[in-house]
This record gives structure tokens, C-alpha cells and sequence, in this order.
């Protein structure tokens, strides 16, 4: 059975009844079961895609490129279940966290179809319908973000909301042109599309404009205004929800469309990337290292982290430039392998900062619940008073600071051994002084809010108490993050295997374009069939 | 036409651009709308103009007759719109509320969360 | 706004717009209008009848909460796409009772239709509370 | 060997739950496992003639394995590594009795122990580096183990931050050296010397590895993070700082010595640093009163004197290479004895009196016996008294320089460099115990008595070895013949006795005690004489860090302040600049000449309605933007939608003109809600920045025009996608007008998507809307 409808159609269903219900408790449970079934239907798409191949699926049995077309590979595959993972965490987590209130006021309906926009944008082959789920995301995520109106949040808000939408407007802007020059919205169509162009320089203004429009979203230098803006103004689950995917899709949206169709210049496209990449990490990373709250200080390491995800893309652009040209194979094995290091670095690090971050702000919420309060002046002792939070900390802190043997330190070796082979040494250089100053954020967190004693001011102040119940739904998702950590760290074999088949995949596109023609009339006989009204329909070619 | 539309969409552009430069949340929202105007427009330009050729198919015929407006970028176009037009309802509803909480039509007043 | 001529005129008004709304609908597939158009045109009638009549007129004229009607169309919409996959078809893949010109993308419309106007009262009415 | 290595990691587990239970005997008990671990070590070591290797592959996609590989260099550091821990954990379960943080200490040594071990065990520059971080990551937290001082978080920080950034050159490093040796196994990389020395990328390498070593072994300018460390409990110094940690660094430099020693930068590198530090923290150590800050920077300069004995023995050199290669055996092994015994005696000392400072502590050697004993025996080594290991260590090194040039640099610094350790060594060692108590000043001492057990039978232990192997140096000839050999590259035979004869080598050391015990006799002296050169220290690296540090985070603010403003506008305007900017530059790249022009030639084909319609498009856009009434401005927005939706309706677009118009109604029914109380517009912004921003609108506006001309003339002309709902749309789509069946149907999930925002939207609304009233109610 094709289940590639299912992570857009099981968030939406459940989304809708949990709108048109009235009991809390049965939206409660709704909540954590829906997310639980995205999880497992990820899961088992990945466990397809990996064994058996690219699958795709053309909705409503429609041709592509006139069928939008629904196209899962490993990237996509491992994006959805790092949806499905922190969906189903975050869903548990916030029934701990988020009030009860809140919850009334639709949380877990926008959570599920926050989910749907994600999982809809990591499936969808198709350049418009990636429009509509970037929009279904970004209302879900607006709605979040504001839920619940205190001052700052809003204030917050205005400038992710305003600056998102350019950024959508962008994004239409180029895909309508995009559609002008080449008929088609079909990323698989696209791909042999754009050779066909007599004037591929036009598309290097195209590739700009979506690199502005993804990198907005994607929060990179110098674009990443909104991110640190608003991201610690809602409750924790919601921003861990915000760092674990919103950013990430943006990155994701890069990477197709940057080894997909935008591979004509890559000297131009992908050293920008590159500059955009050291660029991003370093000013997101002194923008942490300024920062006394502990969820201004991981907003601005989402920024850095981006960096790290966009560095192996870029330095991946001669391999792809390379093979794009059909039928060719590619003799330059340096290029290839730096491609495959650098791209298999980042699916790595990928799943690597997804866990982390989502970690250090899910531990953020338990010191915010227990001393009411994220500010660095104000907390302190927590390591003595919560031994086990305290290391929960320390290894999420420790692994977004690349510090062996955690999962961190395997995706920035792989990055920082392809930058080296690449002799990318500038952005390598960056990458590597990212890493100390990250850890010096992190230790700044640690010994301010766990190692400091507690303020003189605050004595009086006694720690909320959690029942066992809130402990229970807070802690366990944090240890099961953490503990894939700590996992992937100590048996990174399988993850790097799986991650540099994903960069195969991606630095040679061909098998994810067959995949999407099986379902086609991309090919000139099938198109000049469809072009006669008569009997194109009843030819068992096309798959209705 | 193609020519003159081009104008026009970069006028709007450039209207828009003007409008979010300004500091009064209103106009931020007006620009946004001629912004969104602009991009709509676009993609009907891009996608290709055509006159009295509507993608509707006569009654009794099977298919369209050529020539006809290209139906795709009309319906992306419509789908936009009415995206934009339930955005625009929630961006309102914020900005009102923002302006409720705050007392002035100012974004320069808007500062406390950043650093 | 309320004076009674406005008041009067709407009363003839909304049907109106509701009666073409529906028109727009049924027609939608063949000739200009859909679940869209039909929509925002019933809305707007709706939205004539709330500010002639100030807001649960149109409340107890559709008789359900808008935000039902939105759950409700997009479970619908959601449904229709589903009916396919029970016959191993794929997502959202049509299907027709050829006979009656019926066919779930129809069903797909109304589900369209029904979440434009629970959206466009919700928004308005919303706005209007606001203000009061 | 992995077994060894995670043992360690696996007691650690165990440590705090165990000092639970058993609190006195947690120790001693865990002391028992660096014991085991040694004694596996051993019955391997010396069980095969070749030097073990075990291999269990970690990322084989990456090449990385958890290789293991026991040699002579390998298996001295496990020595001193395990032996060491063993005398420190129980030192430590009797240092910390009756302190609840017992079971975090000494899970924390445990793991470092395990770490460290990892270090000189492994066989795979990965593995190898990987350890090594984790020995960086237990040192941070047991340098700031009493974290509530501020001192103490200090302290760690500067460490973590200076051995790490150290890391992350070696980490550089390690990586290129693989890439040009071709290999990942320490073992093999001697064999690719010759091919790392064509390589161009031998300088670089040798620059990280060399940054990784000597930030690890604390060599100057690195060198401030030692002292400061020194916050750490007694234990914790004995160990990290002189036995284990700050050797690793010295540890590489020999591993790596037969594969990047022939260079002669390395080989420079080596000497002058160690040369620089052995000096400058030998003299530094004048100025210093407190028992474990003498002992620090006594570390340091024979850290420095380690690191340039690696330098002098260069694996191509002659006989002075081979004496240099057996003196960094006997050198470290003496200083890692010594020094531990000397750290230990001082934190028994202070722990009996409360005292830190050398000079008030004398006479304790009734009070104090057994310490006394260890403290000699360490003090005396440390001198270099014959008898004594300590004295081997410095006959040996002394040889080494001299062998190489009598007046060389080498030379220089330890002639120059030993006798203010000397002092060193009788201070803490010897000067205490001496004395009348009469002389004693505070009263703590005046009530000592000896320390527990616990604490001193590992001085003891320790002090008594240097005893053992200074009186039968023949004891060590396997270890240190093949010990030198992994360090030379080359087969050394080494037979060592307790006197090697009379020679200027033997002058020299009696010149240098004597000369040391000249400067103490004169202390107060130099003493005042140092106190200018103190002022140096203002100027010295440890400025430099806080500098570094000071002046990353001020650019930090400046940049964040700069950036993230606050000011949306801003934001939007750098948004705007930079999408000019990359779309411009992108666009003029791909100008052609006349392409503009061309597309503005087709403007002869144009209606007269079609110019209104613009013209009235723009002219209610341009009164959008001027209107000072809020009204006005909304109805001005409406006008340009309404002349979008007759643009619809022109271009054969009825669908698109319905719903525009609708959905213009609707909008302006939303803004007229929406602002209904608000005032009319005022002008916020100066003239110059509305300039400014006109200009930014005009490039933009204008940008997107060349697009759409330049773009509208490149078309593949086969839209396959609509042909085919051209031709579909009635016999599958069951629907004659296209654009709704496109919606409905074939790409219904598009719309899908659309429905779910609207439906949000309504939500969001509803949200803000009530939350409000919610919140007044309250009120």
C-alpha cells in the first residue's frame, strides 16, 4: 500500500476532529495518538524508501507534471520521521507544559496541522503545492506563536509574521516566473527542464530568488531577523517545535532545489552558499554568546546551526553541477567525495541538531517551569537541586558543541573533513571557531543556571512543584532525545551509512527523476499524445 | 501588454516595498496587500496573456480549442489569493490587537523582545 | 448601519446572493464559479445580513457555529480524497457516478465551499466583536 | 584492549551509587579497578614480543575503527596513568570523607582515568581525538568541581576554552594528516613519513597538531590555564596536572615525533617553545608562595622541558637524538612520580593546617611523620639527588642538551630553568617539615597531626618507587629502551645504571643544586627583585585570552546590536538590500544587449484600455502610498483590486475576476473593521530616510520588471501540464471549465493545503479576538 498521503491526511483528519471537539481530555489523548500513528507511518515509509527505492505517489492518479506528485526519498524520508519523532514528543511533552487554557484554544489542532504543512512540504515534488504547505506551516505557526496574546509574544510576532510573508511573496514571485520560462512546476520535470533553456542565466536570477526566499525561512545571514525575535517569546514546546522543523523545512527546500534544478552555476549559486554558510554560523553564534537567557541563547544557535546544514551543500556544488548532465558519469572522484562527505554530513547533522536543540529547549522548559524564568540572572543551583536534569543538559549541550563521542561531533567531523578535502578553508575555519564559541555558550548556560549558586535574590523564591504526572510527561520525552543521542554518538555507523546513501541520492539525481517519469508523460511520445484530445485517456499508459 | 504589465507589477513592487519601510503597522499591512497584488500579477504575466480565450471548454466539445489562456497559472493564481486574503485576516487581527496593546500605530515601538 | 431600509433591503438581498452562491456552486465545474466564488458570495450575503441585523443573524441563519461549518468542510474535503484510497486508488483520485454527473470532487467543492464560509464569518464576525 | 579502556567508563557508572553505600571504603575498593585494568595491560604487554593491537570498527563507512595498540610508549603511560589513579582515588575517598560530593568525585576521576587511557591506547588518529576531548570534558568538570566558587567555574572555563580550542586545530589537523599520509593508524604513519613530507599540506598539519599539544601540555603562551586550574581539589591537580592530562600533550608530540619529525619546523617548534616555557615558568615559580601554585608552575617548565626533549630527539638524528628519546622516558616518568607525590603532600599539608602558604609552614615533620617521609623522598627526587629517580630524570636531559650542542638553546634553558625548580622541590618537599615549630606563626599548625591514612600511604607508595627505581635503575631498561624506541622511530638499547661516572654532565647538575639552593638561601632578595618583573605579567598571554574573549564578545554585541536592532524596518530594508543586491548582480550577469529593448518594442501591440487599466492601477497604488486618511488609502487598495480583477477579466481569466472582486470587497469590509477607531496617518520618518526608502522601492520594482520582460521571452513553449488539462479536463475531469477542475480535482491538494490555512485563520482569529477579551476579564 502507498502510504505517502498518509502523513498529510492522518494530521489533518485528527486536526479536524480535535477542532470539532469539546472535551479537552479526549483531545488530549487525539493529540498524543495522532502523533504517535505520523510517527509510525514515517517510520515505515522510511523503512520502504531505504530498502526498496524512491516512492512516489501522483495524487488523485493524475499524470505528473499536471498531478501534483508526492515524492518520498531518503532525505525526505528521514525528514518526516524527525517530524514524526518530535511531533510525537513535543505532543507529549506539551501536556505537561502548555496550559490548560491554551490547550482549549485549539493547541493540539495547530500542532497537527503545523505537522501536516511540515510532513506536505518534505513530500511534495511540486514547486506550488510546496508553496501551499509553506503557507499551511507558517499560519499554523503564526497562530501558535501568538496563542495565548502576552505583549512580547505579539510584539514578536509582528516581525515574523511580516517578515515570513515577504518571504512567501518571494517565493511566488520566482516560482511564477519559474513556470513562465518553463511550463512545468514538476521539481523532476524541472530538472531536465532547465537545460532545455536557451538562457541559463536567467535562471541564476531565479536560483537567487529562491535562495532568498528559502534562506528567509531558513534563517540565515543575513536574513535570520524574525528567528531570534520571536522564538523565545511562546511557551518552550512551541518554540522546540519552531527550531526542530520550521527552519529545517527551509533548509530542506535548499537542498532539493539546489542539486535538483539550480546546478548551471554552481561557481556562482554554490559559493554563495558557501559565504552565506560561514556567514551564518559565525554571526549566529556571536549573537549567542552575547545572550543572557537561556531561550535567546539557543534562538540564536538555530541560526549558527543552519550554517553547518548549508556548508555541506555548498561545498557539494561541482559534483552536482557535474552530474546533472544526463548520462554522464563523473571522473573527478575528489569532487564526488566531498559531495557525498559533505551532503551525507549534513542529512547527518540534520538529524543530529533536530535532536540537540529540540533537547536544550525541552530541558529549557523544565527550568522555566520550575523557576518560572529563563533568565540567566535568575536561576542557578541545578545541578545540585536536579542532578538529572543537569545531565540531560550536558549532553544535548555537549553534542551541539560537536564534543565526542556524541552525535554533534560525527556530523560536524563529517562537514569539517569534507570542507578540508574540498580545501574549503575559510569556511571550514569558521565552522571550526563556530564550534568553540558554541561551547562556550553552552558552558555559559551551564554554569550560570546549573553550577552557579542560586542568586541572593531569588533565596526567597521556592521551585514550583511538579506532580508526578507533569514530571513524567516533561522528563520522558527529554530522555528519549537524549538518549538517541547519547546512541548515535556511541553507534554512528548506521545513521552515517544511511546518511551518505542520502547524499548518493542526492548528488545524482537521476534515480529520484525515473522514479517521478515512471508516473509521466514527461517523454515527447507521451506529450504529443496528450496534446490530442482523442484517446490519450484510455491508453493504459498513464496510471488511471 | 506584457510590457505595460511589467511596469505596473514593479510599480506595485515598488509601492509595497515603500509602504513596509514605513514605521505605521497599517501601512506595513497595505504594503503587504500590494505586494501580494504584485506577485499574483506576476504569475499571470509570466504564465502567458491571452485575450477572449477563457480555459473553458464549449459545451459539447471535448476539449479546449486552441488557443486558449493557459488554465494552471489562473488556478495557482486563485489559490494564492484566497491564501493571501486568510492570512491577511489573521495578520489584521494581530495588528490590531498589537495595536490595541501597545496604544500607537508605531513598529518602532515594538523593540522589547530583541536584544 | 442598521436603519431600516438597509434592513429591508438586505431581507431580500441575502436570499439573493445565497440562491446565486448556490448556483455558483452546483454550476462551478462547467461555467465560471465553484466552491470558491460560492463561497465568498454566501459569506458576503451572510455578512450583509450581520451588519443590516447586527451578529448572530447569521448565526441563526445557517444554524450552526461557523467554526463547525469549517471542521466540517474540511473533514468533507478530507473524506472525499480518502473515499479513493479504500479502493486502492490513489489519494484524491476522482470518482464518478457517471449517470447523475456526481463525483466526489464535487463533494470536494462543497467541502471547499463550506470552509470559505465558515472562514469568511469567523473572520468578520470576529473583527466585529473586536471592535464592539 | 576496548575492555580496559570502557571498564573505566562502566566503574564510573557504579561510583556514585557505591559511595553511597559504602562511603569509607568507596576508595580503596575503586582503586581496584585502574589495578585490574593495569594488571590486563601488563599480562598483555608482556605476553607477546610484538606490541598488541586490537581493532573493533566503529564508522567503517568513514574509515574510523576503536583501534587499540599496546607499545612501549603506550604501555609507560598506562603505567603512570593507572598506578597514579589508583594512589589518587584513594587518596581521594579519604580527602573527601564525610562529603557528600565524594561519589561525583571520584565517578568524574574514574571517567578521566578511562579517558586518558583512551588517549595513549589508541591506534586511530580518531579514536585518538575523540578520547582526547573527553579528557577536555572531564577536566572541565573536575577543575570546576567546587563550582559553587566563581573562581572554580573560571578557572574550568578558561581551560575548557584553551584546551579546546587546541582540539579543534588538532582536529584539523589529525584530519589532514590522514588525508596526506594516506592512513588513519597512528601505527602506520611512521611508515608514510616521506609522504607526508612532500605533501603541502606538512606545514599546516604540523601547526594544528602542534596548537592541540601545546595548548594540552600548557606550553607558553598557553600556559595561563595550569596555575588557575590549580582551584581544583588537591586530587583532582595531582592528578590532571601532573601525571595525566597536561601530558597528553606531550604524549602526541612523541607519537607523532617518527612521522613529522623530520621537518625541521617541527623539530624548531619543539625546542623553542619548550625552551620559552621551561624558562619563563621556571622564573615565574620565583614569585609564587602558595603550595600548589609553585607546584604549578614547577609543571609547566618541566612540561616545557619534556616537549623540548621531543624536539631533540629527531627520528633521523644520531646518538644525541637516542640519549634525548631515552631522556623523555626517565624525565617523565620521574617528574609524574614526584610531581604526584609533591601535589598529594601539599593537600595533606594544607589539609592538616589550613595553610597554603609556604612560608608560614615549618616543623611539621613530628606532627606529620609519615607525610614527612613521602615529602622528602619527593622534594629530594625532585632536586635531583642521586639515589633518586629524580635525579636520573635530570642527569639524563642535562646529557641530551649537552650531547646536542653544549651551548645551545637546549642547554641554555635548563641550565637557566633547574635551579629555580630546585627550590621548587625543597620548598614544598623538604622546608615544611624542617625547622622548629617554635617558628610557627599561624595557630592551625600549631594542633596538626597526621592525615588519615587514606592520604598517606599513596605519597608514600609513590615516593618510595622513585626510591626502588632510582637505587636499580636496571629495572626500567625493557620500558624505556622500547619506550624511546616509539618516540626516536628507531631501535634504542638502553641500559641504565645508578652512576654513569664522573663527566661534565655531573658538574653540571652539582652547579645547578648548588645554584638552586643559592637562590633559595637568598629568597628574600629575589623575592623583592622579581616583584617588578610582576608587572609584566600585566602584558602577559592570560591578557591575551581575556582579551580574545573580551573582544569576541564586544563584537558579538556590536555585531547583534547592529543586526538585531529591533527595528523591523530594518530588517526589512536589509532584507530588501540583499535580495537587490544577489538578484541585481545576478541579473546584470545575465544582461544581454538589446534583450530590454526588444521586449519594450512589443509595446506597439497595445490596447488603449490596457493602458488605462495600468495607469489606474498605478495611480490608486501611488494613492495608497501618499493618502494621509486611512479610508482613503483602503479604498485606494481596493481600487488596485479592482483593477487587477479587469485585468482578469481581460485576459480571459472570468474565475479569477470573480473571486478578486469578492475577495477585495471582503478585504476592505476587514480594514474598515480592523481601523475603524484609528487616527489619521503621520509622518514618522524624516525626509532623508523616505529618500532612502524610495530609492530602495524603485530598484526593487524596477528589478522585478526586467525580470518579468527578460523572462517573458524565454519560453520552452511545451507546457506539457496544460495541454493536458486542455485535453482532460472534460473526458477525465468530467468538468468544462478547466480552472475548476484544476482546483477540485487535478491538483486538489493544493487546494487542500488552502482550505486547511483558511481554516487556521479563522482559529487564529478567534484566538486573538477572545484572548483579549479573556484578558480584560481578568482585569
Amino acid at each position: 500500500m502507498n502510504l505517502l498521503a498518509v502523513p498529510i491526511l492522518l494530521p489533518l483528519v485528527f486536526a479536524s476532529v480535535m477542532l470539532a471537539t469539546r472535551w479537552p481530555r479526549v483531545q488530549r489523548l487525539l493529540s498524543v495518538a495522532g502523533a504517535l500513528g505520523l510517527f509510525l507511518v514515517n517510520l515505515a515509509i522510511l523503512w520502504q524508501v531505504d530498502r526498496v527505492g524512491v516512492a512516489t505517489l501522483q495524487v488523485g492518479g493524475w499524470p505528473a507534471p499536471a498531478g501534483i506528485t508526492l515524492v518520498a526519498d531518503r532525505l525526505s524520508a528521514v525528514m518526516l520521521v524527525m517530524t514524526g519523532a518530535m511531533g510525537l514528543g513535543i505532543a507529549v511533552y506539551s501536556l505537561g507544559e502548555i496550559r490548560r487554557r491554551k490547550q482549549r484554544f485549539g493547541y493540539h489542532t495547530l500542532l497537527h496541522v503545523l505537522l501536516m504543512g511540515v510532513c506536505g512540504a518534505f513530500l511534495t515534488g511540486d514547486l506550488f503545492n510546496l508553496f501551499v504547505w509553506y503557507e499551511v506551516m507558517l499560519i499554523a505557526s503564526f497562530v501558535l506563536l501568538t496563542l495565548g496574546g502576552r505583549r512580547g509574544q505579539l510584539e514578536g510576532a509582528i516581525k515574523y509574521v511580516t517578515i515570513n510573508l515577504v518571504a512567501s511573496a518571494f517565493f511566488l514571485a520566482a516560482l511564477g516566473v519559474l513556470y513562465g520560462m518553463t511550463g512545468t512546476l514538476n521539481m523532476a520535470d524541472l530538472a531536465h527542464a532547465v537545460d532545455r533553456i536557451d538562457r541559463p542565466e536567467l535562471l541564476t536570477v531565479l536560483a537567487m530568488m529562491f535562495l532568498v526566499a528559502f534562506g528567509l525561512k531558513a534563517g540565515v545571514f543575513p536574513l535570520f531577523f524574525w528567528l531570534p525575535a520571536s522564538y523565545h517569546t511562546p511557551p518552550t514546546a512551541i518554540t522546540a517545535i519552531f527550531s526542530a522543523l520550521l527552519t529545517k523545512v527551509g533548509v530542506y527546500s535548499m537542498i532539493r532545489m539546489f542539486t535538483l534544478v539550480f546546478v548551471q552555476n554552481v561557481g556562482w549559486t554554490h559559493g554563495l552558499l558557501l559565504a552565506i554558510a560561514g556567514l551564518t554560523m559565525v554571526s549566529g553564534v556571536l549573537g549567542a554568546a552575547v545572550q543572557s537567557d537561556m531561550r535567546r541563547i539557543l534562538s540564536f544557535h538555530i541560526v549558527s546551526q543552519i550554517g553547518y546544514l548549508l556548508m555541506g551543500l555548498g561545498l557539494a556544488g561541482p559534483a552536482v553541477a557535474a552530474l546533472h548532465v544526463p548520462g554522464r558519469t563523473l571522473n573527478d572522484r575528489a569532487a564526488m567525495a566531498v559531495a557525498a562527505l559533505g551532503l551525507g554530513g549534513t542529512v547527518f547533522f540534520m538529524v543530529h541538531v533536530i535532536l540537540a536543540k529540540t533537547a536544550l529547549f525541552l530541558v529549557c522548559g523544565v527550568v522555566e517551569r520550575l523557576r518560572r524564568s529563563a533568565s540567566l540572572d535568575r536561576v542557578g543551583g541545578l545541578a545540585t537541586t536536579h542532578p538529572v536534569l543537569a545531565g540531560l543538559f550536558l549532553v544535548a549541550a555537549l553534542s551541539l558543541a560537536g564534543i565526542p563521542p556524541l552525535a554533534g561531533f560525527w556530523a560536524k567531523f563529517m562537514l569539517v573533513r569534507a570542507g578540508l578535502e574540498g580545501a574549503a578553508w575559510v569556511v571550514t575555519t569558521a565552522a571550526l571557531g563556530t564550534g568553540l564559541l558554541t561551547l562556550y555558550s553552552m558552558t555559559k548556560i551551564w554554569a550560570e543556571a546549573f553550577w552557579k549558586p542560586l542568586p541572593a535574590g531569588e533565596l526567597q523564591r521556592r521551585d514550583r512543584v511538579m506532580t508526578r504526572g507533569t514530571r513524567l510527561l516533561m522528563y520522558g520525552p527529554t530522555f528519549a532525545i537524549v538518549g538517541a543521542i547519547v546512541a548515535i554518538g556511541l553507534w554512528p555507523a548506521s545513521l552515517e551509512a544511511f546518511a551518505t546513501r542520502t547524499a548518493a541520492q542526492l548528488v545524482d539525481p537521476s534515480e529520484y527523476v525515473a522514479a517521478v517519469s515512471n508516473h509521466a508523460i514527461f517523454s515527447r511520445s507521451d506529450r504529443e499524445r496528450a496534446a490530442m484530445p482523442a484517446d490519450s485517456g484510455t491508453s493504459g499508459e498513464a496510471p488511471r | 501588454m506584457t510590457v505595460l504589465l511589467a511596469v505596473a507589477i514593479g510599480a506595485l513592487y515598488a509601492c509595497g516595498i515603500y509602504l513596509m519601510l514605513r514605521r505605521s503597522l497599517v501601512k506595513l499591512l497595505l504594503g503587504l496587500v500590494l505586494i501580494s497584488h504584485a506577485a499574483n500579477l506576476l504569475i499571470f504575466t509570466a504564465g502567458g496573456l491571452r485575450r477572449g480565450a477563457a480555459p473553458i471548454v464549449r459545451a459539447g466539445e471535448e476539449a479546449l480549442t486552441r488557443p486558449h489562456a493557459d488554465p494552471l497559472p489562473q488556478a495557482l493564481v486563485l489559490t494564492a489569493i484566497v491564501i493571501s486574503f486568510g492570512v491577511l485576516a489573521f495578520a489584521l487581527a494581530l495588528f490590531r490587537r498589537v495595536h490595541q496593546s501597545i496604544g500607537a500605530d508605531d513598529v518602532d515601538r515594538m523593540r522589547s523582545t530583541d536584544t | 448601519m442598521s436603519s431600516i431600509i438597509l434592513r429591508t433591503g438586505v431581507r431580500f438581498v441575502t436570499p439573493l446572493m445565497l440562491l446565486l452562491a448556490a448556483l455558483l456552486v452546483l454550476r462551478g465545474h462547467n461555467e465560471p464559479g465553484g466552491g470558491f466564488i460560492g463561497g465568498l458570495l454566501a459569506a458576503a450575503g451572510l455578512i450583509l445580513q450581520t451588519l443590516a441585523s447586527g451578529s448572530g443573524a447569521s448565526r441563526r441563519l445557517i444554524r450552526v457555529a461557523p467554526l463547525t461549518l469549517v471542521s466540517g468542510g474540511l473533514l468533507l474535503a478530507a473524506f472525499s480524497g480518502f473515499l479513493a484510497m479504500i479502493g486502492c486508488g490513489a489519494f484524491m483520485t476522482a470518482i464518478w457516478v457517471e449517470s447523475l454527473g456526481l463525483g466526489t470532487p464535487l463533494l470536494f467543492d462543497l467541502g471547499v465551499f463550506m470552509v470559505v464560509v465558515g472562514t469568511t464569518l469567523t473572520v468578520i464576525e470576529g473583527m466585529a466583536e473586536g471592535n464592539a | 584492549m576496548l575492555g580496559e579502556v570502557l571498564t573505566g567508563f562502566v566503574a564510573a557508572a557504579f561510583a556514585a551509587p557505591l559511595a553511597r553505600r559504602l562511603p569509607r571504603l568507596a576508595g580503596p575498593i575503586l582503586a581496584l579497578v585502574p589495578l585490574g585494568i593495569l594488571a590486563a595491560l601488563t599480562w598483555r604487554y608482556a605476553g607477546s614480543a610484538a606490541p598488541p593491537r586490537t581493532s573493533v570498527a566503529w564508522l567503517p563507512g568513514l574509515g574510523i575503527d576503536l583501534a587499540f595498540r599496546l607499545d612501549g610508549l603506550a604501555y609507560l603511560f598506562a603505567l603512570l596513568i593507572c598506578g597514579i589513579g589508583a594512589v589518587i582515588l584513594v587518596y581521594a575517598g579519604a580527602y573527601f570523607a564525610g562529603d557528600r560530593r565524594r561519589g561525583r568525585m571520584l565517578a568524574t576521576l574514574l571517567a578521566f582515568m578511562a579517558s586518558m587511557l583512551g588517549v595513549v591506547l589508541a591506534d586511530h588518529l580518531v579514536a585518538l581525538f575523540v578520547f582526547w576531548e573527553l579528557t577536555s570534558v572531564t577536566s572541565y568538570l573536575l577543575i570546576g568541581f567546587d563550582h559553587e566558587q566563581e573562581k572554580s567555574r573560571k578557572a574550568a572555563l578558561q581551560a575548557l576554552l584553551v584546551t579546546g580550542g587546541g582540539g579543534l586545530a588538532l582536529l584539523a589537523g589529525v584530519v589532514l594528516l590522514a588525508q596526506a599520509a594516506g592512513t588513519w593508524d597512528i601505527s602506520a604513519l611512521a611508515g608514510q613519513a616521506q609522504t607526508i613530507r612532500a605533501s603541502p599540506l606538512q606545514l599546516p598539519i604540523i601547526v594544528l597538531v602542534l596548537a592541540g599539544c601545546f595548548t594540552k601540555s600548557a606550553q607558553v603562551p598557553f600556559h595561563f590555564w595550569l596555575p588557575n586550574a590549580m582551584a581544583a581539589p588537591t586530587p583532582v591537580s595531582a592528578y590532571l596536572h601532573s601525571a595525566t592530562m597536561v601530558k597528553a600533550g606531550v604524549y602526541l608530540a612523541a607519537r607523532l615525533n617518527p612521522s613529522l619529525g623530520g621537518a625541521a619546523a617541527w623539530e624548531w617548534a619543539l625546542i623553542g617553545f619548550g625552551a620559552l616555557t621551561a624558562v619563563t615558568a621556571a622564573a615565574m615559580s620565583l614569585r609564587q608562595h602558595e603550595l600548589k601554585r609553585l607546584l604549578a608552575y614547577s609543571t609547566v617548565a618541566s612540561l616545557g622541558v619534556l616537549i623540548m626533549l621531543v624536539g631533540l630527539a629527531a627520528p633521523e638524528g644520531g646518538a644525541d637524538a637516542v640519549t634525548a628519546a631515552k631522556a623523555v622516558v626517565l624525565f617523565l616518568l620521574a617528574h609524574a612520580l614526584y610531581k604526584a607525590t609533591l601535589f598529594l603532600v601539599a593537600g595533606s599539608l594544607t589539609r592538616a593546617t589550613g595553610l597554603k602558604d609556604a612560608r608560614l609552614l615549618v616543623g611539621l615533620r613530628r606532627a606529620m611523620p609519615l607525610t614527612f617521609v613521602a615529602g622528602v623522598l619527593a622534594g629530594l627526587s625532585m632536586v635531583g639527588v642521586p639515589a633518586l629517580l629524580g635525579y636520573l630524570g635530570k642527569e639524563s636531559a642535562i646529557a641530551a642538551a649537552w650531547e646536542r650542542h653544549a651551548a645551545g638553546p637546549a642547554m641554555l634553558a635548563l641550565v637557566l630553568a633547574a635551579p629555580p625548580l630546585v627550590v621548587v622541590g625543597l620548598r614544598v618537599g623538604v622546608a615544611p617539615f624542617l625547622g622548629s615549630r617554635r617558628a610557627v606563626v599561624a595557630d592551625g599548625a600549631g594542633t596538626a597531626h597526621e592525615v588519615p591514612t587514606g592520604m598517606w600511604v599513596g605519597p608514600v607508595a609513590l615516593a618510595v618507587i622513585g626510591l626502588v627505581l632510582g637505587l636499580a635503575p636496571m629495572l626500567l631498561n625493557r620500558v624505556v629502551s622500547e619506550t624511546a624506541a616509539a618516540v626516536h622511530g628507531a631501535p634504542v638499547a638502553a641500559r641504565l645504571a645508578l652512576w654513569h661516572g664522573f663527566n661534565a654532565v655531573v658538574l653540571l647538575d652539582v652547579a645547578i643544586v648548588l645554584g638552586g639552593v643559592a637562590l633559595w638561601l637568598w629568597r628574600s632578595s629575589i623575592d623583592r627583585w622579581t616583584r617588578r618583573l610582576a608587572r609584566l605579567a600585566a602584558f602577559g598571554p592570560e591578557r591575551g585570552y581575556a582579551l580574545a574573549l573580551e573582544g569576541t564578545l564586544a563584537f558579538g554585541r556590536v555585531q547583534t546590536r547592529l543586526l538585531q536592532s529591533g527595528y523591523l524596518r530594518r530588517y526589512l530594508l536589509v532584507v530588501f538590500l540583499f535580495a537587490i543586491a544577489v538578484v541585481g548582480a545576478a541579473l546584470v550577469a545575465a544582461h544581454r544587449p538589446g534583450a530590454i529593448g526588444a521586449a519594450l518594442g512589443e509595446i506597439v501591440h497595445v490596447h488603449a484600455e490596457d493602458v488605462l487599466l495600468v495607469v489606474m492601477m498605478v495611480v490608486a497604488a501611488v494613492a495608497v502610498v501618499h493618502s494621509r486618511s486611512r479610508v482613503a488609502a483602503v479604498i485606494a487598495l481596493g481600487a488596485v483590486g479592482l483593477a487587477v480583477s479587469l485585468v482578469f477579466v481581460l485576459y480571459s481569466a472570468p474565475d479569477l475576476a470573480l473571486t478578486q472582486v469578492l475577495i477585495e470587497t471582503l478585504t476592505v469590509i476587514l480594514f474598515v473593521l480592523a481601523m475603524r477607531q484609528l487616527p489619521f496617518f503621520v509622518d514618522l520618518s524624516s525626509r532623508r530616510t523616505r529618500v532612502r526608502d524610495l530609492v530602495v522601492a524603485v530598484l526593487g520594482g524596477g528589478l522585478m520588471t526586467t525580470l518579468v520582460l527578460l523572462a517573458s521571452h524565454v519560453q520552452l513553449g511545451d507546457e506539457v501540464a496544460s495541454a493536458y488539462f486542455a485535453a482532460e479536463a472534460v473526458p477525465q475531469g468530467h468538468g468544462r471549465n478547466v480552472v475548476n477542475v484544476i482546483l477540485v480535482d487535478f491538483r486538489a491538494l493544493d487546494t487542500l493545503g488552502e482550505i486547511t490555512v483558511l481554516a487556521l485563520a479563522a482559529i487564529g482569529v478567534i484566538a486573538l479576538v477572545r484572548g483579549r477579551t479573556g484578558l480584560e476579564a481578568r482585569r
